[in-house]
């Protein structure tokens, strides 16, 4: 039996329990970060994730270095993960309906917005416009890969693009908000769905805490960017705690399914 | 909260970190070495070691000869690099330039019967953009573009550029008028980026900026974008999804400045002229990404020696782009416009 | 400036100046002996002057005889009248019941699935309206409703159903979906009206009502209107250009409420009834007037008495309403609520 | 020479002065009410304007009595203002462009909306989509026509449904917004315009200062309503001074008439 203390309230929390509730707290509800692949096995039927694109890999095309080379971030970042970027796309059932499902990963570069993650978006969307399943993108990022300089700028556009075409096509398109949703990702693909859905206390805004902290040189409210205040403020349709995500996304898979004609 | 807010990895600051240019600059001015001097000096340190090593030992002098050959080159390319910061460095105080002419210049010199139109129909108007419809050879046109102002008085009234929510709102609003008419679109970019404050998160900044490009992504009317100055990030793009992107010389355009690009990646003010020319955010490097179409040139030492000239140059680029889109079909535009972007990108598959 | 503001004609408040009604009840407690007893002992007065004068007198006895039939008749005459202001004004003190079924109570029962949205995705969330998607008979419908909740908790969460900007720009919002992705629409209407404060007009309550009913006329959905309790002017009307509308038997709908009707022309609180009477607000004025479309009638006494009873008799007047329009093209439906709405009117040429 | 006393600022105005200067106040710039005759004549080019539809007058078809019948208040209001409704229609040349004009006159029952401005305006639109000339409308009104009932309410939605054919149309809609624009008017036709103008200090909102302040039970902003409270708000393109009016609007019909295609 393992114990480890919440980083949000600080009580112990047992791992069989923690991971029996999905990774939320069983005190105090934090809802921690998810990898996509634990992402992908909460949220889908069994056995019914088919990955695509599976091999666009990112290529250091400005031959960026910082404080490291992008290379070796590549790399480190592959072998960390064991997955190949910041985003695993596919086709999956959820409650038995058929869904185009893309799912962003934190840990890989802090989910941030490079050429593959909006490439892999684009070929979602063409994929989701070839079949006429639901389209649904569960966000987790910093913003835009900066070691791809303006391009990474560039995907914000593509990827609204991509899916301006599946929303033309009259397709639903739910975005998933997770802790942390920000910057570029935040200001494209994820704003733009017809159902915003977010888990409990995840920040999701354009500009983050600290950048807005450094140029107003204010405390800023406690629940800055958070689902609470955004539900407030209108920007999201709801805030849907992990254990329920699956059935609120299957009940609205079935509405849109029993509407169109 | 406060504890969980603190879990926060640096990342969240990624997106949009440039913070008002003053602030920044003021950390930049904090005297320490800069990085690359500091390469260069360990650089000569380590040849005058050789040297003096050389000078009490007769062992292997071949392969000092070879080491001395290759920290020469290392100081060369690290000369070379030193230049190429230099330039591009030269070229983001260019593009920050207060004298450079603005938009509000372009629209004065370029347009006739020009009528400024105001507010979002929500709840505000936002003075970091101006947009109206006027004309140009002889044809109506919308017109949106950033503020930035020339003296402190109008950079605090124009929000230094920064745009809130409203500002890209009243933007849309303006480009469904035009769409609905058949003005084309000419939008002025000079933008250190969206305003990162409370207000405008709680009215949605995200969803403004998105909502942008996707609109600008369905109009039926060319929309031709120039590059007058900064290019910031979302702030920028939020106005420029265009069918011909023009950009001055000593323009920028980055998904982050290099400031803040600095301060996430090298955690370090020093490093923001390595920052911005690992950015690639010139013109010229623009062109080679093909993220725009045209490099506009400016007089010589820039824009602001000649600003009369330059406006002339770029009106007369602005008429030559207009008449590129004359007789393409609104679904035409759409498409190209769709495709331009989404081919941009760089991967392996 | 507050001088120019004192000469603004009494006007300026015809348009909404409903108040909140615990307000307006209030003035009109105060002990006044109503307008109709009024003319009542008049007349009587006056009939008792005739008898007095016919008995100390005998010239024109005819005369007096058709003075006695006239003042008879009009006795008459201002009974009924007065019977038809106590049964008007039953239907408008039932339509404010608190426990009549509101839009939640509708939606809980009738709709299964039903997800509730939320937020204008500008700046707030309106809780005074409430709107989402759900299932009736096997289809997906987008519903929209006012709510005003059962006791003052809730009435003061639900802002007493008086909404703001954000709330029609959040029905906007959902109605874009529902026309979209081809669900019928379907709203429940119980308003006092649109919230009249400063906040509500700096946010554009004008511009957010007259946006709402333009965006309708554009809808290819069907739009089926429930007027289920108080149909409060422009705040009612900017949830209910229908294709269809029925209206339950005690509701009302008005162009201002009674209260201010009264305050306004009669400059009277006591001529409430009258004011009522006059505006022709009940369902069965409606239906004549061809306004509505349908009168649900209620359970004995008013819905209030079996609220399940009466949401099931909704239910099934929406399924019919319903398969009235499962085979009218897009196109149709927006023809002929356009022409339902613009050939009211009454006027000679 | 006739002198009378500024209502706003107190000073003593000419009265040749005053109507040289379009019924603005010469010291604070108040602008005075016009009825719509006068502003026909300060809008348009002379002998140009062709009224149409000017026979449709109102009834009382509610028999609705207040302290008065209504039949009595319309008479009164037709002998008082010398015009038959709360709004003139017509075609006239404003700056040598032809265009369809609506202009409404407070002085009619407070500018309200009833049957007759509703019939009005939607036969104007239809008038508007034959020849295709922008449509200007000039709204002064205290709002719906209460002595209609709910016929005057439907009047918004009337109107609206007129105009949106117009727009659909892609026919250039401007609105003039004059003091007092209030209820039922800004509600409907008044604000869905492809440009709102706006003169200076005009009252335009939705409900009126006095209906706000009962119900908030506290003072109001002084320039609550007013042009320059809605410009900073967002709600209107532009304040127009009266004496440039006409040279906006001419301005506006050269942009719209060389962009259309
Ligand atoms: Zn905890
Ligand atoms: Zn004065």
């Amino acid at each position: 039996m393992t114990d480890f203390k919440c980083k949000a309230c600080g009580k112990m929390l047992d791992l069989d329990v923690f991971l029996k509730d999905l990774k939320v707290c069983h005190y105090c509800g934090y809802h921690y970060m998810l990898d996509a692949k634990t992402r992908i096995e909460y949220l889908v039927d069994e056995f019914t994730f088919n990955e695509i694109t599976e091999n666009i890999k990112a290529v250091d095309f400005l031959n960026f270095t910082d404080v490291k080379p992008y290379k070796d971030r590549i790399t480190e970042s592959q072998q960390k993960s064991g997955i190949s970027e910041a985003i695993i796309t596919g086709c999956a059932k959820i409650g038995g309906y058929e869904t185009n499902l893309g799912v962003m990963d934190f840990m890989f570069m802090g989910g941030s917005m490079g050429s593959v993650v909006g490439e892999k978006i684009k070929q979602l969307a063409d994929f989701t416009i070839s079949n006429k399943f639901p389209l649904i993108l569960v966000c987790a990022s910093g913003g835009a890969r900066m070691q791809e300089g303006i391009i990474s700028l560039m995907q914000m556009a593509k990827t609204v693009s991509a899916i301006n075409r599946v929303k033309e096509n009259k397709i639903p398109y739910i975005s998933v908000i997770t802790n942390p949703t920000t910057g570029g990702v935040s200001a494209s693909f994820a704003t733009i769905a017809d159902i915003i859905i977010a888990e409990p206390e995840a920040l999701f805004c354009f500009a983050g805490p600290r950048v807005v902290k450094q140029t107003i040189k204010k405390e800023l409210p406690s629940d800055f960017g958070l689902s609470e205040r955004n539900l407030k403020n209108g920007q999201i349709d709801m805030i849907v705690k992990r254990k329920d995500l699956k059935e609120v996304i299957t009940r609205l898979l079935k509405l849109f399914s029993v509407g169109q004609s | 909260m406060s504890e969980k807010l603190k879990n926060k990895n640096e990342f969240d600051d990624i997106s949009d970190s440039r913070q008002k240019h003053n602030n920044v600059n003021a950390l930049a001015r904090i005297d320490k070495p800069e990085s690359e001097n500091h390469a260069m000096e360990s650089l000569f340190n380590s040849l005058e070691k050789i040297n003096r090593i050389e000078r009490f030992n007769f062992l292997s002098k071949l392969n000092f000869k070879q080491a001395k050959i290759n920290i020469a080159s290392k100081i060369k390319n690290l000369r070379k690099e030193t230049r190429i910061l230099e330039r591009v460095w030269k070229i983001v105080e260019l593009s920050r330039n207060e004298n450079r002419p603005k938009t509000i210049d372009y629209i004065n010199d370029i347009f006739s019967d020009f009528v400024e139109l105001s507010g979002d129909r929500l709840s505000s108007d936002d003075k970091s953009i101006t947009a109206g419809i006027g004309k140009i050879n002889g044809k109506t046109v919308a017109v949106i573009g950033h503020n930035k102002g020339k003296d402190i008085k109008e950079r605090i009234k124009y929000n230094f550029g920064s745009s809130n929510p409203s500002g890209f709102r009243k933007s849309r609003r303006i480009m469904e008028l035009a769409d609905r008419f058949n003005f084309p679109i000419i939008t002025f970019i000079d933008t250190p980026g969206a305003n990162p404050a409370i207000e405008a998160e709680d009215n949605g900044q995200a969803g403004a900026i998105a909502k942008n490009i996707e609109f600008m992504f369905n109009l039926r009317v060319p929309l031709i974008v120039v590059l007058i100055g900064e290019g910031g990030s979302g702030g920028a793009l939020a106005l420029a999804i265009g069918n011909y992107i023009m950009m001055l010389e000593n323009a920028t355009y980055s998904v982050i400045s290099p400031e803040g690009c600095a301060a996430i990646l090298w955690k370090d003010q020093t490093s923001t002229k390595q920052a911005a020319s690992m950015l690639k955010l010139t013109a010229k490097d623009l062109l080679n990404l093909k993220v725009i179409d045209k490099i506009i040139h400016e007089p010589l030492g820039g824009a602001q020696n000649e600003p009369a000239r330059m406006i002339k140059i770029v009106e007369s680029n602005l008429m030559d782009a207009l008449s590129r889109f004359e007789n393409v079909s609104g679904e035409e535009l759409k498409l190209e416009r769709a495709k331009k972007y989404e081919i941009l990108g760089f991967y392996e598959n």
